[in-house]
């Protein structure tokens, strides 16, 4: 059993100068065989694993990680975390996580930082105001928090927002979610990895997939770099990656992989108290703990694995933030980063059984995929350890594209960040 | 008749903006009357020959060029479609109508191709001086290393994000053709950016 | 952020060109003959290559010309551009 | 050792105690101890910090340097302002500003603008201290009246010239075109090939193999180049030739009782007589010396007419009908009178009806789609599992109880009110007072709402509910006598 981390814990090692902290989590060779593998130690990843050994009792399984955990699309985004979408299946899901993150830390005894500081997403035209209109309604009667602002709470909530009616866009009223926020990426990864570490989960790092051994139409195991593991159930979370994975059993998904820049700015004194997203003008920004203004650029218009994007992205950006935060002019831009990330279609996820028994697949979480974090794991695991979906997930199948029942959460403009 | 109305808002089209700020910057920059223009189409020999024929010009078949006569310019827009203008701002009227309709029944109804009249849809603006390709260059992601020493080199490309195409009429002087609506804009950034080289 | 030889105009910033997935994806010529497992094939479901992928590119903001190229996917290094019809490259 | 504090990140305060606790703890990528400890994470981008961390890990862990690795460096070297790369793309250029050739004059006339993509469009034109809901029901009332002059010349317009120009129509939109006789125009619905509306707009055969399509305002770029890919990629076989004109022509229309005494005044020369001029045909005519076409169609429901000219004279065009109207109250509107009008009569608005998830059918537009032709763009995917479903979400007519109550465009409608969460049917897609109905009319999407006319439903808003019913979409005029009136 692992230490508890507590104030207590903190001075008793604080009087050792904290020589005796003990590993977050082991380091371990893989076994022959596991009850089940998941491809991919990312937040999503560690969290399936984690809901599947504390709640479906599957503890002989691992997580296969070609890097280092968290190291993916956990460790490059922009950690807003909301639960206003449109559609009832969508509000579902993203509730259904928001609502674990509200206990994470506590539930997994590792600080998370969640801040529920609010995220508003501002209109600039007549349709966005309809959009918006139309998704706070839905979020009120689906029971998720959602407030209408008019540009004068706009300016008052978020005071640096420049509401003039002057520029080329002006803002004309905006949506809020109190309960949304932001959290710490990284710890959503380590956090996941301790808990399902301490219920035996097995984490290999630097253990890339290969290949995947199939007997007529079940999985048998894993081909990685560390050796053949053998399994009978294979939950493929790579985000970005996802069909790289599947090309290696013919299996074609419907995605498109494309990079996707942030960036932050040199640390500063707490200047904005919440997050703003303005999809309409591209322009996305919150203030980590650190200091450091989080900003969340867009995706690239072609594929590309190349962690990399173009820099007018960047550029486009930018000139929305100083549209919307003409103080923000003299701000440096201390790091500029690109993630890859696969998106479906209608702009929602997968999390989803194959033709091939035993093969399972979450991914095309697309620009959006951190605030799902641990209502993906939770459901990816019970969709796996009873090889039936959860009612949460039941609409985000792959038959979706077959029979066009598609949750379309672009059409609808709500943003997928 | 009724008034012909400038894309360029507030500017008189017969005032010539000149921007000399500093000892060596040079540009002048000045929309060109309307003139007649026409974006023709076609990919056969016999189209190519009937335009040579009604107009007396060879439509240039190398990328990125263009042919000249005393009367119009053809510049390549792609392997099947070029705009041509008159090299002089006259009244429209007769002279411009019989044209396009000559070609229109000779191209569009023989099937040969398609005449379509374009004079509005692009307004002409004439830059000259020895900055002008620092302008350019400003907003635009077109290498013009090669272009600017070739005389009738053409290019479509972006400026200010904006689609453009680029004539090289001569040593330090263009002609660029910009799709009206976005003609204030671009012409308001041309300005703007000036200021600046 | 890369330059593309445009087979009309030559070679262009990325900026002027726009891309249009996956190439040689024909639309079927009798979509009512199809199930509609196979429509969606058509409609939705990508190769995705990581690595080498034959793709389609527009030159939007140039010649408006669609034509194919291949291109690493991991890397962005063009192998190759080539017409609309013609045969794709073998090597 | 860990009594002291040898600092190796100067600006994060991170020490070399912290990195070996990293790796006590387990976090032994290197980018997990940057992580993890913030080393090199701040503005000198760990160049004073990395390589002292580096050896440090490198002594602890037991393994040489050059094993470790480095951090991903991430650009740019030197952190540089906003400023600096966004440069003068603010205020006036953070945009693009498309400006119609009749601009100049709204701007004259104190028109208020609505942002449309990136064309600014008059949204409703106050006189003295009139808000927007006075003028546009000022607006409306006298288009309806007497006569109303829209500036449309944002509409994308794009010729289409070649012999295969009716059959590429008939690949293109959900009904027939071959037939259409030549001066007279269509109403086209366009697909993507998911089976969901994606545009709509009037399409006019000039001659034998000669069009001009009009597509919605936002649509225009979009349209143009989906149909050059089909063409180019996988039609090529088909002789047929597209070029933008959008902005070659300015597009005045004028509509109302009173729009055909006008139109006289302007073209006297041309009869305008309905056995001559009939409702969806088109004439070239001169203005003056001037060519234009005008058609006859209408997005309101009203004797209407739509003057295409070169953009250089669309305002002086648009001053002689203005002129020419006085004596009949011509009255400019804008977009909101627009949209105000065209919902009186059932018209949709792609993109405000519509949100990719309509097809034709939930449209209640099945007229629109052939039964004949084989093939168009979208309709294999009408015949999906999910697509045939009849109780899809169909687009309906809402009146109030109270005609007085306006709903909100994006309140959601229900069935029940004493249920939480309670199922939403659907939602207002349009919604005005109508000031020639005298009453509140909405446009709704409703699930299975084809077979649900005449039903109650309710609006629940934040501190009321509000009673409404489901209605046909058609609110004035079902005959369309007005436009022969």
């Amino acid at each position: 059993m692992k230490n508890k981390y507590s104030i207590f814990s903190i001075i008793k090692n604080a009087f050792s100068y904290n020589e005796n902290w003990q590993r977050a989590w082991r380091d371990p060779e893989p076994k022959k065989e596991y009850d089940a593998i998941i491809i991919g130690g990312g937040g999503h990843g560690l969290a399936t694993a984690f809901y599947l050994a504390k709640k479906h009792n599957m503890t002989n399984i691992a997580v296969v990680e070609k890097g280092w955990i968290g190291g993916g699309n956990t460790g490059r985004n922009t950690t807003i975390i909301r639960s206003n979408y449109l559609w009832d299946a969508s509000a579902g899901l993203y509730d259904h996580a928001l609502k674990i993150w509200e206990g994470l830390s506590q539930e997994l005894n590792y600080n998370v930082m969640f801040s529920q500081r609010g995220v508003m997403n501002l209109a600039h035209n007549l349709q966005d105001v309809r959009d918006l209109k139309r998704r706070t309604h839905a979020n009120r009667l689906n029971g998720i928090d959602a407030v209408w602002l008019n540009t004068e709470e706009v300016k008052k909530f978020c005071p640096i927002i420049n509401t003039s009616p002057d520029i080329r866009y002006p803002v004309l009223g905006g949506t809020l979610q109190r309960r949304a926020g932001t959290a710490r990426h990284d710890a959503v990864a380590w956090g996941y990895a301790r808990g399902a570490d301490a219920m035996g989960v097995d984490i290999i790092q630097n253990c890339e997939v290969k290949g995947i051994k199939r007997n007529g139409d079940s999985v048998e195991g894993v081909e990685t770099t560390k050796g053949f593991i053998k399994t009978k159930k294979i939950g493929v979370v790579a985000a970005g990656h996802s069909s790289v994975i599947a090309n290696m059993v013919d299996l074609k998904l419907p995605l498109e992989s494309k990079p996707l820049q942030a960036l932050v700015s040199e640390p500063v004194k707490p200047i904005i108290d919440t997050v703003v997203m303005s999809n309409a003008v591209h322009a996305y920004v919150s203030q980590s703990d650190k200091g450091e203004l989080v900003i969340g650029a867009g995706t690239d218009a072609y594929v590309s694995y190349t962690q990399r994007g173009s820099h007018d992205v960047v550029e486009g950006t930018l000139k929305a933030i100083l549209e919307l935060y003409p103080i923000f002019s003299r701000m440096k831009m201390l790091r500029q980063w690109g993630g890859i990330v696969d998106i479906c279609p209608d702009a929602s996820p997968i999390i989803s059984k194959t033709h091939i028994k035993g093969l399972y697949f979450n991914c095309g979480w697309g620009t959006g995929g951190f605030k799902a974090t641990p209502g993906s794991g939770d459901l990816f695991a019970h969709t796996i350890a009873n090889d039936e979906p959860h009612k949460l997930n039941a609409d985000f199948n792959i038959n979706r594209f077959v029979s066009g029942d598609l949750v379309d959460e672009h059409g609808a403009a709500a943003v997928a960040h | 008749m009724p008034n012909w109305n400038s894309a360029i808002k507030k500017i008189d089209v017969n005032d010539v903006v000149s921007v000399n700020l500093n000892h060596h910057s040079e540009l002048f920059i000045s929309e060109v009357e309307p003139i007649m223009k026409l974006n023709i189409r076609g990919k056969s020999r016999d189209f190519l020959s009937m335009i040579g024929k009604i107009l007396n010009i060879i439509l240039p078949t190398e990328t990125n060029t263009s042919t000249t006569n005393k009367f119009i310019t053809a510049i390549w827009l792609s392997p099947d479609e070029w705009l041509i203008f008159k090299n002089n701002v006259t009244n429209r009227g007769a002279e411009e109508t019989n044209i396009e309709e000559n070609l229109y029944k000779n191209i569009s109804q023989k099937k040969l191709g398609s005449i379509t009249n374009v004079s509005d849809q692009f307004v002409m603006i004439n830059i000259q001086g020895k900055n002008l390709y620092e302008l350019l260059s400003s907003g635009c992601p077109f290498n013009f290393n090669d272009f600017k020493n070739k005389k009738g080199a053409v290019t479509q490309t972006l400026l200010n994000h904006t689609d453009v195409i680029i004539y090289n009429e001569d040593i330090n002087k263009i002609n660029l053709f910009v799709r009206r609506s976005f003609s204030a804009h671009l012409w308001s950034w041309m300005n703007d950016s000036a200021r600046f080289i | 952020m890369f330059l593309i030889n445009c087979p009309y105009c030559g070679e262009r910033d990325q900026s002027e060109f726009s891309a249009g997935g996956e190439a040689h994806i024909v639309r079927p010529k009798q979509p009512t003959e199809l199930s509609d497992d196979q429509w969606a094939e058509f409609l939705f479901m990508r190769k995705n290559i990581k690595g080498v992928q034959f793709e389609r590119w527009n030159h939007a903001h140039g010649c408006r010309k669609w034509f194919n190229m291949v291109r690493d996917t991991s890397n962005d290094k063009i192998y190759a551009v080539y017409k609309m019809g013609e045969k794709p490259p073998t090597k | 050792m860990g009594k002291t504090k040898p600092f190796l990140d100067f600006q994060n305060d991170s020490t070399a105690n912290d990195i070996k606790l990293a790796l006590r703890e387990g976090f032994k990528s290197i980018e997990h101890v940057k992580r993890y400890t913030t080393t090199g994470m701040a503005t000198d981008q760990g160049k004073l910090s990395n390589m002292h961390a580096l050896g440090i890990i490198a002594e602890t862990a037991g393994v040489k340097m050059g094993e470790l690795g480095t951090t991903t460096f991430r650009p740019p070297y030197t952190p540089l302002t906003f400023g600096t790369i966004v440069g003068r793309n603010v205020g006036e250029f953070f945009d693009i500003t498309r400006r119609t050739p009749i601009h100049d004059w709204h701007v004259e006339n104190k028109a208020k603008f609505e942002n449309v993509g990136q064309w600014k469009r008059a949204w409703y034109y106050p006189i003295d201290n009139e808000n927007m809901h006075e003028a546009v029901q000022r607006e409306s009332k006298a288009a309806r009246d007497s006569a109303g002059i829209l500036d449309a010349s944002t509409l994308g317009k794009i010729d289409i010239q070649g012999s295969d120009a009716s059959e590429f129509l008939n690949r293109v939109y959900t009904n027939a075109w071959s037939k259409l006789e030549i001066g007279k125009c269509r109403y086209g619905l366009m697909l993507n090939e998911d089976g969901m509306v994606y545009d709509d707009g009037v399409t006019t055969r000039l001659s034998e193999n000669h069009y001009l399509m009009t597509t919605t305002t936002g649509g225009a770029a979009n349209v143009l180049s989906k149909l050059e890919d089909y063409l180019q990629t996988e039609w090529p076989e088909l002789d047929v030739y597209l070029t933008s004109v959008t902005d070659h022509y300015g597009t005045v229309s004028i509509c109302g009782p009173n729009s055909k005494k006008i139109l006289s005044k302007i073209i006297p020369d041309l009869d305008l007589s309905d056995k001559e001029f009939p409702h969806m045909s088109f004439k070239n005519a001169l203005i003056d010396s001037i060519r234009c076409r005008v058609m006859r169609i209408s997005f309101t429901g009203e004797h209407s007419y739509e003057i295409n000219i070169q953009a250089s004279y669309a305002k002086s065009v648009w001053e002689k009908c203005f002129e020419a109207g006085k004596e009949f109250n011509i009255t400019p509107y804008g977009t909101e009178t627009m949209h105000l009008l065209r919902a009186e009569k059932g018209f949709i608005i792609a993109g405000q009806d519509t949100d990719g998830t309509m097809t034709p059918v939930d449209l209640q537009m099945d007229w629109i789609i052939s039964k004949k032709k084989y093939d168009f763009i979208g309709k294999r995917s009408l015949y999906r599992s999910d697509t045939i479903r009849e109780d899809r979400k169909q687009l309906v007519g809402l009146i109030t109880d109270d005609p007085k109550e306006i709903l909100e465009e994006g309140a959601q409608i229900v069935a029940e009110t004493n249920k939480q969460p309670v199922e939403m049917l659907g939602h207002v897609t349009s919604s005005y007072f109508s000031p020639n109905l005298n009453k509140s009319i909405a446009l709704a999407v409703v699930k299975n709402g084809k077979k649900l006319k005449g039903q109650k439903m309710f609006v629940p808003m934040e501190n009321k509910i509000i009673n409404v019913t489901i209605t046909d979409t058609v609110f004035l005029d079902k005959e369309n006598k007005r436009l022969n009136a």
